[in-house]
Order: C-alpha cells, then structure tokens, then sequence
C-alpha cells in the first residue's frame, strides 16, 4: 500500500505539516487561523518534525504492514481499516493506556492533549483526500507512494 | 621508442602524429627539431613520456593529465597552463605565465623563468603543484597562489631572486626562495617565516630531484639559506567589502 | 511615394512556365494565353515574362534589357558598358501601344561581353564580373535598372496585366524553348516597372508567388556574399539564394532545393544515418537560406526550370506533361488554356520539385 | 561601539487576528527577522534584518505577514535619493567597496520593451502551431562557409555542434555562488527539455557528470575545476573572459562558501577563498586568446566547440570580430544587465551596455565582415520572457542564455543579496540548512516548465509571422519595429520605426 | 471441527484473526468457561472504577464472531483434552473432535498458602467476575486490604481508592511492582499512591485472614495487624494449565511451546498466558502474561494451525502503566541482575525518572516515568538488540526521536517495517 516517506534531503524542518495536521484534526479543518485560534486545545499533530539542523525529516505512523501497536492494543481500539489499509485507532474505544506508545518502534502514535487520554496517530486524512501533511508539504520532502525510496 | 622529426611540420598535424603513436600505444616518444609547435602535452595521460628537443611552442602541457615531458632547450610563455598532473623538466628557461592555475604535478626549470609564474596556483588535498626554478623568477611570482609550491633557487646568481610584487594577492600554499628578498619586493599578503622540519623534508625531497635532473649536488643546494614565504591568511580580501 | 527598393511591398500572384525539352522553340502567344486565364491572381499592377533561346543568334553574348527613366541615366549606363563591356549591338526593345499600359521608360537592350582585360584585373570569374556589373548598376545609377542579363534569354516586364504586357512587348513575335510568366497583385501602386516580374540575373529568373516571412534572414545572409538586395522583393532574395547555391557554392541541384525547401527535423530524423548526416549539415550550414512562408517558384536557367513550392505547401502549383513539353501554373486551368489533354497532370507536395531540364542537361 | 545609521528597508507587518503563532516564519528566515518569545508567547520581528525576500510572506499558512517598504522619508531631493545617502553611510562606516547581487536595477533603457514584433495579415498567412510542425531546433557550433558535394556526395566535414531542441540555454551559474540543489535544477531540467547549462567558473560536481551531454563547461581565469576529465564531460568549452554584471572585474568567492563539496568540485581546500583574477594571465592580447581556444581544441581533439563569453562593452563589435577570427565556434555576449551572485555596486551599475545594443552591433559587424554565418552568437544579460528571447533572435542571436530568469523560476525573488550566502530560497547558498530548500525536483520540474511556456510561446508568436522554424526569425529584422527610440537607436538596431 | 480454540482472550482472538488469514473456511470453534463476548482482561480495572461499562471493555465489536465465522460454546467448560483421540470432553460431557486445538486458556490468580485465604469478601482481580463482584462491595466508606503490590495488585488498588475505598497494601517485595520497576522507579510509584492516601506495608507478607465480625484481619508475617472490610488476593497469575496437567503435553511453569507455538503434541498449540515461551532478554523460556504477547502468540498459533510457517521470534515484557496521572512505561529486565549490565539513568525526581539497562552495548530494559511520548522507539531499540552505546545519553532524555539515532538505523525506520 502506499505510505508517506519523509525525504530527509528535502525536509526544510518548517513544521507546516504538523500545522496542518493540527488543524484538519481540530473542529475547523478548512480553517486554520480558527482552528488555532478558536479551538480551546489544538489537537496533537499527528506527524511529528524532529530536527538537528541541517537534518530534520517529519514522521507518522508507518502503517505497518504486521502493526505492533494493533498487536498491543488492549482495547481493541487499533484496528487496520479494511478498505485502505490504514491503521487507525477509534477514539471511542480507546482508553490511553499507551500501551501501543511503547509498542511502537517508530514512535508514530502521540498523546491526543485535546481530547482525554486517547492516542492521536496518522488516519492518512482519509475523509479528507490527500494526506494533509504530503499536500501542504512546501518542498515535497512528503510523498505518498508505493516503497519508498 | 618512436622519434619524430618536427622540422616544418604545423603543430596541428605534429600533436596529431603524437595522438596516433599514443593510440597505438606507442609511448615513448622523442621529437626532434621542435620550434614553436603549440600545445605539446595538452592533456596527455600518465604513461607517456615525451622528449622534446628545441624550443617547443606556447602552452607546452597545458592541462597534461600525468605525463612526462622533458625538454632539451627552453620553452616559451603558457608552459604547463592549468596542469593537473605530471612532470615537467626543462633544461632551460622558460617563460611567462609558467605553471598558471596548475593544480598538480611537477615543473623542474632549469634556468630562469618569466613574470607571473606559478599564478594562481592552487592545491586540493594530495594534488599538491610544484615549480622548483633553478634560476631567478620575474615580477608577480605566485601571484594570487592558493596553494603548491614555489622554489626559486637563484643557481646562476644575480642580484634579483625574484621580481616584484612576489605573492602579490597569494592566500594558500608555501614559496621557498633560496636566499633573502627584501620585503618591499613582497606582496602585502605574505610573510616571512622560518622554515621547520617539514619544510626542510619537502625542500630536500624537491632539490633532490632537480639536482638529479640537471646534474647538480643537492646537499651544495641546500647549505644556502632559504626564505619560507606563506600567507597571512586564506582569506586576504575579507575586509574589502561591504554590504549594500 | 516610395517604389520598390526603397519600401517592401508585400504581393501575391500567378507564375505559369512551359518549357519544350527538345529545345524546340514556339513563340510566347502560348505563356501569354496561359497566364492570361489567371488574370484575376494579379490586380494590374505588374505582369512579366522570362523567355530563353529568344536570341540565337547572339548566345554567346550578354543580353542587357535595361530600363531608364531618363535619358541622363541611359547615357551614363552606357558609357559604364562601354568602360566594361564590348556592345556588340544595341537598340530599343520594340514595344506596340496598349491603351492599358502607361508611362513606360525608355526600353533599350544591348548584346555585350566584358571586356577580356577589365575581367582579369577584376580578378573574377566572368560570370561573377557581370554580376558586380548588375549589382552597380542598380545600386548606383539612379534611374536605371537592369531587368535581364544572362545570354540568349530576357525578361519583359511592365506594369499591367500581364497579357497585356505580352501585347506590349510583342512576344508572338519571339521564339523560345522555355518561358515563364507572372502576374503581380501589389499591395499598392508603385507604377515603377522595375518592380514587376520575373527577376532575373545572368540567366536565372525567377518568378514567384507569396510573400515569404523569412525574407530579411534571408536577404542579410546572401548580401554577405556580395549580392545586394536593392529591390528589397523576395524574388530578388531568391534569386541571389539560388546564384549563391547553384552557381557560386555548386550545390547540385536537389541539394540547393534541399535548402530553400528543407525537410523539417521530424523527417531528417527518420532518414538513413548518411542521408541525415547530408541533411543536418544542409540545415545547419545553410539555415538561413530556408525560404520560410508561402511560395511557389519557377527558377528558369538556360537549362530549363525548376518549379517548387514551400515545405508546407501554402502555395498552390500543377503541374503537366505533354510529350517534350512540361507545364507548371499556379493553377490547373492556365495548363488546360494551352494543353487541355495532357498526358499527365499532377499537383506536387510541399518542397518537391518540378524538374524540367533541357534533354542533355544534367543540372539547371 | 559608534551609531549606525543604518535605518530598515522593510517594514515587516503582522496580522495578529490571522497570526496563529506557528513559528514558521521564525525558522524560515535565515536573517533571523522574526523572534518567538516564550515567556508572553507573542512573535516580534527585527526589520532591520529584512531583506525583502518574501520567504515568510510565501510560507504563512495563513498569510498573515507583509513586507512594506519602510515608510522613512528623506527631504526630497532628486540628486540626492534615499539609496545614494545611504550608501554613503554605509562607506562611511565600513571602509568597503559596495557589493550586491542580481543585474543592474537602474532605470536604464530597455530596448527589449522599444521592439514590437510583425505578424502575417493576408499577404502571407499565420500558421498555428498546435497543428502544423514548428521548429525551434537550433545548432551552435562554427559552420562552414559552403558545402562541398562530389557526384552527390556530401565531402564538407561539419565542426563539432551543440544541439539544442529550443534556443534558450541556462547561462553559467557556478556552483559555489548557487547552490549545488540549484546546478542540479538546472541540469536535470535542461536534459529534460533538451537544452544545456553552464557550469560557470565553479567545475562540475561528480553528481552532475550525468548531465554531461547537457553542460557546457566554463574555463575562466581562476581555472576551478578545469582538467581533461572536466572538459571531456561537457558538450562544449566556454572560455569566459567577462560578464555582464561586472564587466573587467574577477570574481571572488569567499572562503566561508567553500564548504567540502563546493572545495571537491573546485579543486581547493575547504574554507579557503576562490579568488578569480579579472584577467586570464595567458590572454593579455587577442592572439593570446586564440591560443587558449586551440589549447582547449586541442585538449579535446577538435571534438568540442570553443565558445567565448564576453560582456557588453563599448567596442563589443569589434572584439567579437576578433574573436570569430581567434576560431571561436560560439560567441557569448552577456549585457550589463546580466545578474551574478556578487558584484560591486558601481561596477553593476555603470559599466558596460545593454545586450540589445551590443547584439545589433555584432550581428551588423559580422555581417559587414561577411562572417556571421561562421559563429554562432548567444546573448545573455536579462531575457525576461519569451518576447525578449524573439526580438533577440531577430536581431540576430542564434540562441539566448537565461540565469535570472531561471532563477526566479527556481524561487529567487530578486532580494539581490546572493553575497550574504544566506538566501533563504536555497539558490545562492552553500548553508545546508537552506540549500535543501530548494528540491531539485521540483526546481528541475520549475525550470523545465518556464521553458516549455517559453518554447509554446515563441511557436505561437513564429506561427503569427508566418514562420516555422527559428531560423527564418534569425537576424530577421523586418519583423522588429521600434518605438519610442531615437533615430540613432533605431540605426543601432538596424529596425525600422513602428509605422514604417 | 477443524480449529478448536479453548479460551475468549487476547490468544484466542489473536487465532482466529490469523486462521482466518488463510483459511476463509473451515470452522472454527471458540470455547470458553466465561460467558462473555471476549473481553479485554487488562480493562477490568477501568470497570471497577467505572470509566468502563461492560459494552465497552469488549475487546473486539459485536459481530465480531459473525464476521469471522467463529462459533462459539460461552460459559463451557472444557474438562479434559484426550490427545490419541483428538478430542474434548466439556463439562457436560458433550465430546468435541478437533483437527487444530489451540489452548489458550490464559492465567488465574496465584494463590499464596494464607490460612483463611478463601470464604466471603475475599477476592481476586482476574477476570470480570472478579471486578463485577469488587464493584458490588466497593462502596465509598469502605476499607480494603490488597496483597500483592504487583501490577494487578496497584491496579486494583487504584480501583478501589477511586471508589472510595480505603486501601492497605501489602507485599513481600520490599519495593512495588517488583517484576516490571526498579526501587528508585518503585520509590515514585509509592510516594505518588501515599499522597492519594493509600498505605503500604512492604516487604512483609500476610499470613492469616481471619473474620473480625463483618470485617476481616490481616495478620502480617512481622506480626502488625491490618483490619479492612474486604481482602483482595492479587498477588499474581499463573499459567491456567489444569487442563493438560494429565496429558502428554509437556508443562513446565507453563505449556512448553515451540517457535510455531506448538506444544509437544502435534496439532495442540498453546498461546498467551498459559504457555512459556522464548524470553529474548532473559535469554530463557518463560511466562510473559501481558496482552500484546498473548495477541501475537495467538497470531503465531492461528498461522500455524491454518497450514502456515509462521515463527514467534520470542518476546519479552513491555508494559504502559498509570497510576493516578502519573504514566510510565516499562520494558524488559529494569534492574541489573549482575554485574555484566549496566545501568543509566537520570536522577529520579518526584514526577520523572528515565532508566535503561544496557547488556553488552545493546538495550535490554528501561524504564521511562512520566516520558512515555515515543518509548517505543527505545523498545525498537531493544528488539533489534543493536550497539547503542554511543546513544546512552539520548536513551535517558526525556525527549527521544529517531533522528536521535545512527543514521542507518533512523533511515530503516523511516521507510518503515524495520522492526519486526
């Protein structure tokens, strides 16, 4: 299946696919200056930069092909949406226990600080088209595709 | 080993020869009666060696890529232009400009050189040019040198080692002068230091060769004094500019 | 108001020519009716004829048709042929009235050979002696102007129609093996005769339709060869393109029809690697004698003519063939006027040549 | 410390209402303009450090920030404008020679903007080019006077040619002023459209001897990276002996832009400065300058085409007749408007003369000479867009070269600091934080796009005069009219005045 | 039946997912003594303490049976297994025929040798029954003595306290949850529970429970008394092995299995918390009884019951815990047995502390409080048993990234599924 690969030469460290996560995953996802603005707690962004100029690179949720985190789930909260494959984690069921934070090697799922103790990871944007952070990315150090380079 | 009689023959058609022979794999290749032929060693490869005998033409192994070439007389201005590897033995002199912006190999002249030799010179990591000057050197010696080495031995005397405006603009690399030069001949970006261990290995390993060359006594060489010159910094312009 | 030479007047037109490969002659009656059923291609304003074999009996001369508009430039262009040349025989053109042709200039022709020791401290060969000639006396004898120059051919020209300029000149009463005819429709009205057509230099002529674009890169580089554009027409341009080629570089003939009407990159890409080593270096070397634009052209030589047009074929030209006799028009009906069964009649694509070379000639 | 006078240039505004404190702009501006405080969580900026290159303006997700001129009145006075005090300031301050970036900003005349071009109405017809063949094939390279042809036979050798499917090139840019991330733009897009790029004064990075066939490989005076392995790599030689932007002056890269790949390419040690002399030491007379082009032939068996590169200036018709005569194929002449990564201000400002002029002076010089077919002429120094590259070419230019242009197609937004080395659009740096801004795909898809607008357009404006290929534009000055140009210019131009 | 499933759990739901993988068709059969719709055990502490109802500690949704083709036998007992016969007899007598027999019947509450251990108010935290009963009883008001100050042990605890409940806890060990923390990271647990009022008495045992009225004592081995009006047992489990016991299967603590979770017996499998398996840092076979291992042990099994090749690489423990707010995770062995491992870590604060333990330049534990963000990349770390030796000052920092690691290894995360 296709997944987001950071290019690390390309990844400029502006943190705007972290704004825009945040904010397709607030109550304004077309909005961002109400989504910072007017929500009482931004949500997590789902994608994270680390940076150690001149490295940086983004990372989100591998969406494994043998999910650790689905393995460790013990909600059964995590499970791998049959139609595309993404691994998500329904809110509703899960509990924050972050039993899955330890289970993942990729450090790919965050604590959700604007909702109470659920993990936030990458949903892929499904119900938005294209994955907010690879659209917004300014100089395509995000791709979406098939292995990766 | 092939000769060549260059008598009368234009140097497109002489360079050409030398091509066919070295296609051939013939390397070893004597050229009598040269005179004025350009370009003699323009870009020849490691492997060849070339004899020439007379006075070759201008940009004699200009850009030359390893190969030997030793002449047997004196040659003209542009002699090893922009060389990147290779040696280069004159016995004789030679003229302007020798060893402009040459970025490897060796250059042994003989006798005296022209103005603005070993300009702009410049060394990266092992590829480290030299010109060991058996005479004395024209103004603006190393002019704008980033690196390599310059040795001017003064073999024939004279008074004037090297001209003026030595290392005039000079921000890499080491000039040995066999001698004293008066600090009014030296450009602002250089000084005069004493030579260290180092220097004198380089030295003696340079002077070996050129004695061995033209049939000189290394040790008789080295006995003189010498002048170290080296920039005071890689950065000689910094301060000359600013911003809009 | 500006006349040709000094302003670049945009035309278009109608060209015939008729050439009998045997060399047997016939009289112009048969271009005039030719071209004539095309009168509504010009407006009037120019019309004229190239006729060959017309002078046997003076072949071996330089046959000078010249115009003047005055009498002080008749004399001073006569006394530079008489430093140049040796006139063999001179004398006015004989012309009829037609009501519909005015303000002609003096017509005078001359049969002449240059003069054999001004030739040798020119250094040139003699063809190219007359050419310098031509190109003085157009550039620097004001109010003079040469309308042929090449040897047992000449050019009638005037501003008409062009089946009354046949009347005009009396061409029924002249004998030729080829003849080419045009038709002008200018964009205004110069009334200067010279501007009509063909044009013509030594025994090239050329009539021609369509105004071609790439006239000025055209024109700058022949006139670095020596040649000088004083017509400022793209007959001219032509003319010079093909002396240069065909006689001053000699190109074979396919080769410098190759380079007026070039194949484009597309095709040469898709020929044998020799072929396409031959057309690159056409292109490359001769790019700016590319005739680029609408044209179709009948170069006449003593040889015959060659008949082409553009490479995309914004022109119309026919062709056909009767027995010796090769017909090539703007349009069908001037072939059927004076042939109307031919043999064959066929409509050549863009950039193909119609050949029609005198029998033992083995080039125009 | 004594007072500056140094006062801003930009006037750095913030939409507080949009402003969602991401702190985007803070990370993009390598001038450090703008500043996050944590303590009352609220950005401040510094507009002093603005240079004015719209990097945070651009990357605002929520377009919260503009950039003013800063509204600082002098008294007014027309000799004495803002940019001439302070100027002198700056002097006054520092001791220094001015520099700057980018081509010449001065109102001088634009002769581009003076020239209009012919279309076909009636007489001869327009051809459209989304349907009918358009070429724009252009070959560089020394041509023979005629051809010579023996029972059919072709006998005439052609000298080595540069092929180049449209006649605009990227014109040298080393690698040290810009950006290896921008070379590589650079490269791929001309492979990918089918034209070259100039390696400029800088060598030619190992990563780019793939785009070899696509690189003419420039020899200047400071020789970086010149060696048979370099000059075997490209498709053909340019010698540079000046450049429009500082005609009769070297260049100098400074030491803190030779990083180690900037170092391995030029063949120097890292940090050490690249000085290039304002001559070539072996060319202190035309003939000299033939011996380096054979020296160059040579050193390539006769198997590339030697080009000059020349800037502008007063005498350009005369210099280029004798440097068609040294045996260069090509001739490069670069106008004073042409950019560079640094020059000194007066220099950029006042030397040299506008590429139009300089074009219609050497295409008529060599047309007099009756050798303007033997060269190819290619002219740089400000083609802004595909209307420019036609009137050049109908002056007489074979091709153009294109830098600022395509710079800007990169990102650059004309800031005219490259000398900083801390162009925050990753072009004119060597810093590897903001080199990787830029992203050679997408600089190279960029790039490559500019092009492919130019080449439809120029087919477009071809098809309107009624020509299908280049070449019958080339010198083809009836289809150029001028307007608003004396009658001198007009003859400089060898045009006709619009209406004429 | 081709696939027989003993047990509704992580391991069972683990097989069946992974059967059904391969094998769209044959039945499967799930038997279990509880009569729940499987269930997340670890979520019985959130029922106690009201968080979860019933509907919503479901470990997988309703039709999840349905969807998977399971038929099911709830509140079933199996008494025996007859492996010549491949078959089981239930508790009521019925007899099941299997093909592939998975045993995944889990662990019960290790019941230490207290005198009066057993009778009324005396409880275990294994199962929902248990939490369902505690719940019944927790009333505010109410005191409770838990034994054991393991995992389950403060979970209950917790439980109770947040219902009210006054809660005592004792253990043996001298520090809290011994198998998973270190003392210094024990030493903030404790610290963090006594603030919110819970007493302890460690490393002490209780010997004797005896009914004090309606209430009962705990008497403790060094003699002090503690008086509650109920006990939890939850001193730990143990392997639910009762129903192998008089096989051939082959036990040891748990039912011995091997990389293909099969036990000695052909065709009988065994997953979860009933069976031992390959301990990667111990470097010894073992009972993990977390979840995350029983899910893929089960997945294993399922593969290998459907006619797969599938390999348990072996596992170690992992846990994320909290207590009252304060989050910690926990991984593979925290305190150095000897002197062959090393420890790092920072200095232990009220609120956070960051360990690990390195064995050989490779991570074999750590211990993260109040650090949880992103631990699992240490937990790669220790899966993929590289040389970290150059990261250690990373590893104990509070913020830990990819980019904190060696190039190859950050690249081979970042293209994903480096890790298995």
């Amino acid at each position: 299946m296709k997944k987001i690969y950071a290019q690390e030469k390309y990844c400029i460290g502006c943190r705007l696919c972290e704004v825009y996560c945040s904010a397709v995953h607030s109550e304004y996802p077309n909005d961002l200056v109400k989504a910072f603005n007017r929500s009482k707690i931004v949500p997590t962004p789902r994608v994270k930069v680390e940076e150690d100029r001149p490295l940086s690179f983004a990372m989100q949720c591998r969406h494994c092909d043998e999910p650790h985190c689905l393995k460790a789930c013990i909600t059964g909260a995590m499970y791998r949406d049959e139609e595309s494959g993404a691994i998500l984690n329904d809110a509703e069921r899960c509990v924050g226990c972050w039993t899955c934070i330890v289970a993942c090697p990729y450090g790919g799922i965050f604590r959700d600080e604007s909702k109470s103790k659920v993990v936030a990871k990458c949903d892929y944007c499904l119900d938005q088209g294209d994955p907010a952070c690879v659209k917004n990315c300014p100089n395509g150090a995000l791709k979406i595709e098939e292995g990766g380079e | 080993m092939i000769e060549i009689n260059a008598q009368g023959i234009y140097y497109k058609e002489l360079n050409q020869q030398i091509h066919n022979y070295i296609a051939e794999g013939k390397k070893d290749i004597i050229i009598k009666n040269v005179n004025g032929q350009r370009y003699i060693g323009d870009a020849l490869p490691q492997g060849v060696k070339l004899e020439l005998e007379g006075t070759p033409g201008n940009d004699l192994a200009a850009y030359m890529d390893g190969a030997e070439v030793i002449v047997k007389g004196n040659t003209q201005e542009g002699t090893a232009n922009t060389m990147s590897g290779g040696k280069l033995v004159i016995h004789g002199r030679s003229g302007d400009a020798t060893g402009y912006a040459m970025r490897g190999g060796k250059v042994f002249v003989k006798g005296d050189v022209g103005y603005r030799v070993g300009i702009h010179m410049k060394e990266y990591k092992d590829m480290i040019p030299a010109i060991v000057v058996g005479g004395n050197a024209g103004s603006f010696f190393g002019e704008y040198m980033a690196g390599g080495v310059l040795i001017v031995l003064g073999l024939d005397g004279g008074t004037e080692l090297v001209g003026d405006y030595c290392g005039t603009g000079m921000h890499g690399g080491v000039m040995y002068l066999r001698g004293k030069v008066p600090s009014y001949k030296l450009g602002k970006e250089v000084k005069s230091v004493e030579l260290n261990d180092e220097d004198t290995r380089q030295l003696t390993s340079y002077i070996t060769n050129f004695a061995d060359y033209f049939g000189y006594k290394a040790d008789e060489i080295l006995k003189a004094k010498f002048t170290k010159l080296i920039p005071y910094n890689t950065r000689p312009y910094g301060n000359l500019y600013t911003h809009y | 108001m500006l006349r040709e030479g000094q302003v670049r007047i945009p035309s278009g037109c109608a060209i015939s020519g008729i050439i009998n490969r045997k060399g047997n002659r016939f009289s112009g009656e048969k271009i005039i009716e030719s071209i004539a059923v095309m009168h509504d291609r010009s407006n009037g304003l120019g019309g004229g004829f190239a006729a060959y074999g017309i002078y046997p009996e003076y072949k071996d001369f330089y046959a000078f048709h010249m115009f003047y508009d005055n009498l002080q430039a008749k004399e001073d262009v006569e006394h530079f042929f008489n430093e140049h040349f040796s006139v063999e025989l001179s004398g006015i053109i004989p012309t009829r009235k037609v009501s519909s042709i005015k303000k002609s200039p003096i017509i005078w022709r001359y049969f002449m050979k240059p003069l054999p020791d001004k030739i040798r401290d020119s250094e040139l060969y003699e063809d190219e002696y007359v050419v310098q000639c031509v190109m003085k006396i157009n550039s620097k004898f004001s109010g003079a102007y040469v309308v042929s120059s090449g040897k047992n051919m000449g050019a009638f020209k005037a501003v008409g129609y062009p089946e009354d300029v046949g009347e005009f000149y009396k061409l029924e009463e002249y004998q030729g093996y080829t003849w080419t005819a045009h038709g002008r429709f200018p964009t205004n009205t110069p009334g200067w005769w010279g501007g009509a057509h063909p044009f013509t230099l030594l025994d090239w002529s050329v009539v021609h339709n369509g105004e071609i674009s790439s006239y000025d890169a055209n024109r700058r580089y022949v006139e670095m060869f020596g040649y000088d554009c004083s017509l400022q027409t793209d007959t001219e341009a032509i003319t010079y393109a093909f002396d240069l080629l065909l006689r001053k570089h000699g190109l074979p003939l396919d080769m410098a029809i190759q380079t007026v009407a070039a194949p484009f990159w597309d095709s040469i890409a898709h020929m044998d690697e020799k072929q396409q080593k031959v057309f690159k270096a056409l292109r490359i070397t001769y790019s700016s004698l590319l005739i680029n634009g609408p044209f179709s052209i009948i170069l006449g030589s003593k040889n015959g003519f060659v008949a082409l047009n553009d490479r995309i074929k914004l022109r119309a030209l026919v062709a056909a063939e009767d027995n010796d006799t090769l017909y090539v028009a703007s349009e069908e009906s001037a072939i059927r006027a004076v042939c109307p069964k031919p043999e064959r009649v066929w409509s050549p694509r863009g950039g193909e040549p119609v050949i029609g070379l005198l029998e033992g000639a083995d080039s125009i | 410390m004594t007072l500056s006078m140094n006062t801003p240039e930009f006037l750095v505004e913030r939409n507080l209402d949009r402003c969602i404190k991401c702190q985007v702009c803070v990370g993009q501006c390598a001038n450090e303009v703008h500043k996050y405080d944590k303590e009352t969580d609220s950005l401040s900026c510094e507009d002093l450090a603005c240079v004015g290159c719209h990097r945070c303006v651009t990357l605002c997700p929520t377009h919260a920030l503009t950039i003013k001129k800063f509204p600082l009145e002098f008294r007014t006075n027309a000799n004495w404008t803002p940019s001439t005090i302070n100027a002198i300031y700056k002097q006054a301050e520092s001791g220094g020679i001015l520099l700057t970036g980018m081509g010449n900003d001065k109102p001088y005349p634009i002769y581009w903007d003076h020239l209009l071009l012919n279309a076909s109405q009636v007489t001869n017809p327009s051809i459209d080019p989304l349907r009918e063949p358009m070429e724009v094939k252009t070959y560089l390279g020394r041509k023979p006077d005629k051809l010579d042809f023996s029972d059919g036979e072709l006998l005439t050798e052609i000298a080595p040619q540069v092929e180049l499917e449209l006649p605009i090139m990227f014109s040298a840019m080393s690698f040290g002023s810009i950006s290896l991330n921008a070379v590589k733009s650079l490269a791929a897009a001309a492979k990918e459209v089918g034209t070259m790029f100039n390696t400029g004064e800088g060598g030619l990075h190992q990563d780019l001897y793939s785009y070899g066939d696509n690189a003419i490989v420039q020899v200047a005076s400071g020789r970086f990276g010149v060696h048979s392995q370099y000059l075997e790599a490209g498709t053909a030689i340019e010698i540079k002996i000046g450049q429009g932007a500082k005609p009769g002056i070297g260049g100098h890269l400074p030491g803190e832009k030779v990083g180690r790949e900037v170092s391995e390419t030029r063949m120097i040690p890292e940090g050490s400065d690249a000085l290039s002399p304002a001559p070539h030491h072996d060319i202190y007379s035309i003939e000299d300058l033939r011996q380096l082009i054979y020296s160059l032939k040579e050193a390539t068996r006769y198997k590339k085409p030697v080009a000059v590169k020349i800037a502008a200036v007063h005498n350009v018709a005369a210099i280029a007749s004798g440097i068609a005569r040294a045996g260069a194929d090509i001739i490069t002449i670069d106008g004073f408007r042409g950019g560079t990564g640094a020059t000194p201000l007066r220099t950029r400002d006042n030397v040299g003369i506008p590429i139009e002029l300089a074009l219609a002076a050497v295409d008529s010089r060599l047309r007099n000479e009756s050798i303007r077919h033997q060269v190819s002429l290619v002219v740089a120094g400000s083609l802004r867009n595909s209307a420019d590259v036609m009137k050049a070419i109908a002056l007489g230019a074979d091709a153009v070269y294109i830098a600022s242009s395509a710079l800007l197609a990169l990102g650059c937004h004309m800031c005219q600091k490259c000398y900083t080395g801390k162009c925050n659009w990753g072009i004119a740096t060597q810093d590897p934080n903001l080199v990787k801004r830029l992203n050679p795909e997408i600089g190279a898809q960029r790039a490559a796009n500019l092009l492919r607008a130019w080449k439809h357009e120029i087919k477009e404006m071809l098809g309107g005069m009624g020509i299908n290929a280049i070449e019958s534009l080339r010198g083809n000055r009836l289809m150029l009219r001028g307007v608003g140009l004396s009658d001198r210019d007009l003859e400089i131009l060898g045009v006709k005045a619009a209406g004429e | 039946m081709q696939y027989v499933i003993v047990g509704n759990s992580a391991a069972a739901i683990g097989a069946v997912e992974s059967i059904r993988n391969y094998d769209t068709e044959n039945p499967i059969l799930v038997i279990s003594d509880e009569p729940y719709h499987t269930y997340s055990r670890p979520l019985i502490s959130y029922y106690l303490t009201g968080l979860r109802d019933e509907e919503s500690i479901m470990y997988r949704p309703k039709n999840f049976y349905d969807r998977y083709k399971v038929e099911t036998m709830l509140g079933r007992r199996v008494e025996a297994v007859v492996t010549e016969k491949k078959q089981l007899k239930l508790d009521n007598q019925e007899i099941i025929s299997y093909n592939k027999l998975l045993i995944a019947t889990g662990g019960k509450p290790f019941l230490p040798p207290i005198e009066g251990a057993t009778g009324p108010d005396i409880y275990n935290f294994i199962k929902l029954d248990d939490a369902k009963d505690l719940k019944e009883v927790a009333q505010p008001g109410k005191s409770a003595v838990v034994i054991g100050g393991g995992l389950i042990g403060l979970k209950v605890a917790e439980g109770l306290l947040k219902n009210e409940v006054a809660v005592t806890v004792v253990d043996l060990a001298p520090q809290l949850l011994n198998s998973i923390l270190d003392a210094a990271g024990a030493g903030i647990v404790k610290k963090c529970l006594e603030k919110k009022g819970m007493e302890f008495h460690l490393g002490t045992t209780a010997k004797t429970i005896q009914n004090f009225g309606e209430r009962k004592i705990v008497g403790l081995a060094d003699g002090k008394e503690v008086v509650a009006d109920f006990v939890v047992v939850a001193v730990g489990v143990v392997p639910n092995k009762h129903l192998v016991e008089d096989t051939d299967i082959k036990v040891n603590r748990g039912i011995v299995t091997d990389h293909a979770m099969g036990t000695s017996v052909e065709g009988i499998f065994a997953a979860g918390d009933v069976a031992e398996n390959y301990d990667v840092l111990f470097g010894q076979n073992r009972v993990i009884p977390i979840l995350p291992n029983a899910y893929e042990q089960g997945q294993v099994a399922g593969a290998n019951m459907a006619g797969q090749k599938s390999v348990y690489p072996g596992g170690f423990a992992k846990n994320a815990i909290g207590f009252f707010g304060l989050s910690m995770v926990t991984a593979g062995i925290t305190t150095a047995p000897d002197e062959t491992f090393q420890e790092y870590s920072s200095q232990p604060t009220e609120d956070r502390y960051l360990k690990v333990v390195i064995k050989e330049g490779k991570l074999v534990g750590f211990v993260r409080i109040n650090a949880v963000d992103r631990s699992g990349i240490l937990t790669g770390l220790l899966m993929q048993q590289k040389d970290v030796t150059d990261l250690i000052p990373q590893l104990i920092s509070e913020e830990i990234g990819l980019i904190d690691l060696p190039q190859d290894l950050r690249k081979a995360r970042l293209k994903g599924d480096a890790v298995q």
